[in-house]
């Protein structure tokens, strides 16, 4: 059975990665994705709590993080396509009419 | 392969479950009446939606006194709940009412708005009403979608579009830091639900485990992004100004008024009032949060952005309150937010009614010469611009005396004073709007108010309210302690 | 001080691969551009036209929906397999979770977000 | 039934608001007007009851009703009537009454006629509270109410840019005080417990040491508040600026009333000022050096009505001054007489402005008391009043302040004092003569229009000017067991009159002395504004004739009036005038802004943070949670 300090320091790992990810991208698809990153470190933490105490909790949990995820996904998909419609790009760093 | 047991509800569960019942099916309708071709023009869905709040709001007002804990704990009746869900509802039912005209007016007329805005209200409610950090996020998430589309609703728009693409950036962003912080604390005492949380930490107190710590740390900074406390606050002001302002004025007070009562929950059931550690660092994050939100509203020649730096700084007195703990900072916070709830709602609400038609008004310098032309406008911005200030005889004024009041009593004397100077503070860019007023003639074309009758009617509600509560706070008050002290 | 060690070390070992990662790659790839690197990967075949062509904004749709509606799965195995033991009341609640659904389904039905042309 | 009293003028106000529109301009000011002097007539009676109980008594209070309670806490609306509020209720009623008549007729052609009143009303309702309320809170909703309405009405003729700016000069300066005050409320709430007076008060001595730290800096914070509020130094710029208001307004708010609130709030919370000695000799000395700086100011300015203001500041100074070294009794008896002194001088200036078409500099005005006889006698007997002559108000309260400084042993203060008597006889003079005297040096069009006050201004002006007569008679000096003024507060500043002890210690021929001193003084001050301002050579004959013999002893010696001209007016001009340019405008004016500079600045650095840029925020973000663990990781 693999120790659960192993799944969380990839959970931790995945984390920090899509923290980085966030934090370097330009590409608002891509930060997004990041973020997505994130949500599954968590899930992989739930998930090996889970596991590692023999309650369903966590798991349970996870379900419902995937869900907001794909929810996530659909609402910020649309934002971005209409930022693409409207301004013909997807890189952050071109984005910033509202400031100061 | 034992079967499960079927939660046993009764009757008064049915009431207490009644606002999120009468919220989803209400949302539900709305979306299904619109393939029943209506008047052009027709007002239904509003109706509709003010409807659906006033069922929640009297549901949950049948069953004010009772306190029940339902689905397994999951969601708990009691007098917190009520204090939040008819906060919400009032402010649900007073963004529609804003949002009546204004959305006629900028073309963002759909059924799908108030569906929209009403399943945001619902997930403040079930923010307020959780019990367990799952429901707990899972309402946070239904809230910030919903809010996340209403920004951007005025999808031609290019700010309201820009202002919902980093709402919804930093949003989810925020959400991956809460989550972790939850999936660590459930780590750390196996549990999601809050009162076994309680339970356990009163058998093995976890004083300074790590993962415990860091985990509570990232849940704050989740919440902490809701209510826009500065260093996560920077969102706000992009979002508030590009959103449609209806849709400002409500997530302004809806969404923090709902991270807070989330905070409150998660700090006074879980974790046995609010944690040690947390004291200096919630400290620290007021006063940046009081300072950074009054300093940077000082240049502002955007109301919206104004009122946005403005709300920012409102959070950090709430967070005072906070900081002072225990059941007397929780009801001096939920004081603090039912007040502010209304005056930024009204001063919002009167950015929407700025301007004809498409047109909109959003500087301060289109406010010139107005007090005089449309006088209501000019009394209740003055009004609305005192209470914020904090100069009595406003609600604002009676909710800072009890922030401090209560914060005195806990000590903390240094934050108080800080507290006080940014008050003063934010007297001159709150005073600016009312010189603008009365003592400036407009440059260029002045501005025309829409009237309309929905939007008059919030008005001299939120006007009322800020005016009563200035002179007759004590039942507020008292309403917001019980809210505290039913605390199951 | 001393059990947060390990969280020190967690987070330096965390954050150290995630930087030691882009940081390698960035050094052992040597960096030169030219219009074919440039080109969007297209499992060999030379790329015709720009990949930035918008794809048909229906695409995206469908594919939205279809994980929508997709994850509604994830609820529905645990229920299945403890279908027995939660009875009734369960067979009820995931009726409800249904119907909600549904009501989805047929607003994106009727809003024609469905229908291909 | 006290609630009635600063409620009649809010009801006023709300009427006002309803059916103003309807009423016309007759019934608006009847309406303004009735509203208080009924409440003069409510705060007469509930005066009288309370003279008629026994003297440890005479203390009510009415609780309207409770804003919150919490605990022990609780913020009451509640009104207190104690010898000391029934001083202040009578005086803002009763001289607020003359100036809302006044008004009627020197606002009768204003265009905003109705919201002049009703800020005049809503101004009375708030300056009623702050004197009445019996706890802190209530004051200071008053104290910010009182402070809205003088802005408002400062920038009552907006359209003019310099009353526009004058109101944000005094609204920014009042709220550097505020400061002050409030942070004083909440160290004596943190430490006492309480924000009710008696409470307070009570239980004051238990929990403050003499001396200590804690009481010393709550006092200091309150007296920051009063400076503020009733202009002394360093916050007293604002005063002469909002000499920009209509001049009714300069009478009620920036003379008779509302800048009196902080030697109100000094004497009101005496009790605590006791327990810090070091305050109380602060306030001392602020108060004499206003009074006397404000006073050499005043000697070089030529319009008339900022005269009038810098005299205001300097008087103020007086009765902090008075305060400060304990004579309670005589600051708020010196508050009472300069009430109907300065009110009448105001409103008699004002009488001379409207007569002369808005003009308001002394140097295009002169000879006006034939023309203009009425304005003139009680002008006359108002800056007798003000010089400190006897029989007349002035003198009495004056006197008092000052033989109480020398009794206490401030001999320094004392001094300044006198040094203030004989400049504030000189410039009043001057005023009086340069408008009066002399020959006209009017204007065509001013000559043309020339007419006596209507009677609704001139009325108000006799009855002013009977008060400045007899109101110092309350308080004569060298009564057995304290005059009457002093024994009707005696319950209020009970045991807490130390100096005035003293005064009494003071041997009978020290205090006549004391008294011949402070009116030879003021005579040569008279004296002395005579001669240089009559003895110019243009100046009317009559006049020489009249002051023939001290005109020819001058004449003698007329290489010392050169003299005096060429060193002593000239340097005195010259020291005022550049006192005036340099510290006015760019110390105190460049401090204000200063801070709201900085303020700005700071603003605009943490704009830039405000980046527009997604990978900002959340860099920010990023760097928020780094640093909580950082702060977890060192404990």
């Amino acid at each position: 059975m693999i120790p659960i300090s192993w799944s969380l320091a990839l959970s931790a790992v995945l984390f920090v990665i899509g923290v980085i990810g966030v934090l370097v991208r330009r590409n608002a698809l891509v930060i997004f994705m990041s973020i997505e990153l994130m949500l599954n470190a968590a899930n992989l933490a739930f998930v090996a709590f889970s596991r590692d105490m023999q309650s369903l909790d966590g798991q349970v949990f996870v379900f419902f993080v995937m869900t907001v995820a794909a929810a996530e996904v659909a609402v910020g998909l649309a934002i971005i396509v209409n930022m693409f419609r409207l301004r013909e790009t997807v890189f952050v760093d071109e984005i910033n009419l509202l400031k100061g | 392969m034992t079967p499960v047991p079927a939660p046993q509800l009764i009757a008064l569960d049915w009431w207490a479950l009644g606002a999120v019942i009468a919220l989803s099916a209400g949302a539900m309708l709305l979306l299904l009446l619109e393939f029943v071709p209506a008047k052009p023009g027709s007002s239904r869905a509003a109706v509709l939606s003010l409807l659906t709040l006033a069922i929640s709001a009297a549901a949950v007002f049948v069953a004010r006194d009772a306190r029940r804990s339902i689905f397994d704990g999951m969601f708990v009746h009691d007098g917190f709940t009520v204090f939040f869900t008819l906060l919400f509802c009032a402010i649900g039912a007073v963004s529609v009412l804003l949002s009546w005209d204004y959305v006629r007016r900028t073309g963002i007329h759909h059924a799908e708005y108030y569906v929209l805005l009403l399943c945001a209200t619902l997930g403040m409610i079930v923010m307020a009403a959780s019990n367990d950090l799952i429901t707990i996020f899972v309402g946070l998430e239904l809230m910030s979608l919903g809010l996340y589309v209403l920004v951007g609703f005025r999808r031609a728009h290019l700010e309201s579009n820009e202002a919902a693409l980093k709402y919804f950036l930093l949003g989810a962003f925020a959400s991956g830091f809460l989550l972790y912080g939850i999936a660590l604390l459930y780590g750390a005492t196996g549990t999601t639900s809050l009162t076994r949380m309680a339970a356990f930490l009163s058998e093995s107190p976890l004083r300074g485990n790590p993962m415990f710590v860091a985990g509570g740390l990232l849940l704050l900074t989740g919440f902490a992004f809701k209510v826009a406390a500065v260093p996560f606050h920077m969102w706000t002001p992009d979002a508030y100004d590009g959103a449609p302002t209806s849709v400002t004025a409500f997530m302004s007070a809806g969404a923090k008024a709902a991270g807070f009562a989330a905070l409150l929950r998660v700090g006074l059931t879980a974790l046995g009032g609010m944690p040690a550690e947390w004291g200096p660092i919630l400290s620290a994050i007021a006063i940046l949060t009081m300072t950074v939100g009054n300093v940077t509203a000082l240049l502002q020649t955007n109301l919206k952005r104004m009122l946005a730096y403005s709300s920012i700084a409102h959070a950090g007195y709430i967070l005072v309150a906070l900081v002072a703990g225990g059941r007397d900072g929780a009801s001096a916070a939920l004081f603090y937010l039912a007040v502010y709830s209304f005056m930024n709602l009204g001063a919002f609400g009167i950015v929407t009614m700025l301007g004809r038609g498409r047109e909109e008004r959003v500087l301060v310098s289109d406010l010139a010469g107005l007090g005089f032309r449309q006088p209501l406008v000019g009394l209740a911005m003055t009004v609305f611009m005192i209470s914020l200030g904090g100069i009595p005889p406003t609600a604002g004024f009676m909710g800072k005396v009890y922030v401090f009041k209560v914060a005195l009593g806990a000590g903390l004397v240094p934050l108080v004073i800080i507290g006080v100077l940014n008050s003063v503070v934010s007297v001159f860019y709150y005073l600016r709007v009312t010189v603008a007023l009365y003592m400036q003639e407009p440059q260029g074309e002045p501005t025309e108010v829409s009237w309309a009758a929905p939007a008059v009617v919030a008005l001299l509600v939120t006007l009322a309210l800020t005016l009563w509560w200035g002179i007759q706070a004590h039942d507020l008050l008292l309403e917001a302690q019980r809210s505290v002290m039913g605390l199951l | 001080m001393r059990e947060y060690i390990p969280v020190l070390l967690f987070l330096l070992v965390a954050f150290g691969f995630a930087a030691g990662t882009i940081a390698l790659s960035s050094i052992i790839v040597p960096l030169r551009r030219n219009a074919v690197k440039n080109s969007a990967y297209e499992c060999g075949v030379v790329p015709m036209g720009d990949a930035r062509q918008r794809v048909a904004i229906k695409f995206y749709l469908v594919a939205v929906l279809f994980i929508l509606f997709d994850i509604e799965a994830v609820f529905l195995y645990p229920w299945a397999v403890a279908f027995r033991q939660l009875g009734l009341y369960g067979l009820v609640e995931m009726a409800l979770f249904i119907v909600v659904l549904f009501i989805g389904y047929v607003y994106l039905l009727k809003k024609r977000a469905l229908e291909w042309e | 039934m006290l609630w009635l009293i600063p409620a009649l003028p809010l009801a006023a106000v709300l009427l006002n608001l309803l059916v103003g529109g309807r009423l016309g301009r007759k019934g608006v000011g009847w309406l303004a007007c009735g509203a208080v002097g009924l409440a003069f007539l409510v705060a007469l009676r509930a005066v009288l009851r309370l003279a008629a109980l026994p003297e440890a008594q005479r203390t009510v209070t009415d609780t309207v009703y409770t804003w919150m309670r919490v605990g022990d806490f609780s913020a009451d609306v509640s009104f207190l009537l104690d010898p000391l509020s029934a001083v202040m209720a009578l005086v803002v009623t009763g001289v607020g009454f003359l100036i809302h008549v006044y008004s009627t007729g020197y606002m009768a052609h204003d265009a905003s006629y109705r919201r002049f009143f009703l800020y005049l009303n809503l101004f009375m309702f708030a300056m009623l509270t702050l004197v009445m309320a019996d706890n802190f809170l209530l004051m200071f909703v008053g104290w910010e109410g009182v402070g809205l309405c003088s802005y408002l009405l400062i920038g009552f003729w907006y359209t003019r840019p310099s009353a526009a700016e004058a109101g944000k000069k005094a609204f920014i300066v009042n709220r550097i005080g505020d400061v002050g005050f409030i942070l004083g409320m909440l160290i004596l709430f943190a430490w006492g417990g309480s924000l009710n007076y008696a409470r307070l008060f009570a239980v004051a001595p238990h929990v403050f040491a003499v001396g200590s730290t804690v009481i010393t800096t709550a006092t200091l914070l309150l007296f920051l508040g009063a400076t503020g509020k009733s202009a002394q130094l360093p916050l007293y710029t604002w005063l002469p600026d909002a000499m920009e208001g209509p001049t009714p307004v300069s009478a009620l708010i920036h003379a008779a009333t509302m800048v009196t609130a902080g030697v109100y709030m000094v004497a009101r919370t005496h009790v605590l000022f006791q327990l810090a000695p070091v305050s109380l000799q602060t306030v001392a000395w602020i108060g004499a050096a206003t009074a006397v700086f404000a006073a050499s100011i005043g000697l070089a300015q030529n319009d008339i009505k900022r005269v009038l203001a810098y005299s205001t500041v300097s008087q103020l100074g007086y009765m902090f001054m008075a305060c400060g070294v304990g004579a309670f009794t005589a600051g708020i008896f010196h508050l009472m007489t300069h009430a109907f002194f300065k009110a009448l001088l105001f409103l008699g200036a004002g009488s001379v402005i409207h007569a002369l078409s808005d003009e308001q500099d002394l140097r295009r005005m002169g000879g006006l008391a034939p023309r203009l006889p009425w304005t003139h006698a009680t002008m006359l007997v108002a800056t007798l009043a003000i010089a400190g002559i006897p029989p007349f108000a002035g003198f009495f309260s004056k006197d008092e302040i000052l033989s109480s400084a020398f009794a206490s042993g401030n001999t320094a203060v004392w001094i300044l004092g006198l040094a203030g008597v004989v400049m504030t006889a000189f410039y009043m003079f001057r005023l009086y003569i340069l408008a009066f005297r002399g020959q006209p040096r009017l204007s065509h069009e001013a000559e043309h229009h020339l007419h006596e006050s209507p009677p609704s201004m001139i009325v108000p002006l006799a009855v002013l000017a009977a008060l400045s007569v007899l109101g110092g008679l309350v308080g004569p000096p060298m009564q057995e067991g304290g005059h009457a003024f002093a024994r009707w507060l005696a319950p209020v500043f009970a045991g807490g009159e130390h100096a005035a002890a003293a005064h009494h210690a003071v041997p009978m021929a020290v205090e006549w002395g004391l008294i011949a001193l402070s009116v030879v003084v003021a005579l040569a001050g008279i004296g002395l504004a005579f001669r240089v301002y009559l003895q110019d050579p243009g100046a009317a004959t009559r006049l020489r004739e009249r002051l023939s013999g001290l005109h020819r002893t001058l004449l003698h010696k007329y290489w010392v009036d050169e003299l005096y001209d060429a060193t002593a007016v000239r340097f005195v001009h010259g020291t005022a005038r550049s006192f005036w340019r340099f510290w006015d405008t760019k110390v105190v004016d460049g401090a204000v802004n200063g801070v709201g500079y900085v303020f700005e600045g700071f603003s605009a650095v943490l704009r830039l943070f405000q980046t527009g840029f997604v990978g900002t925020y959340a860099l920010f973000f990023t760097l928020g949670v780094a640093a909580l663990f950082l702060h977890l990781l060192r404990h």
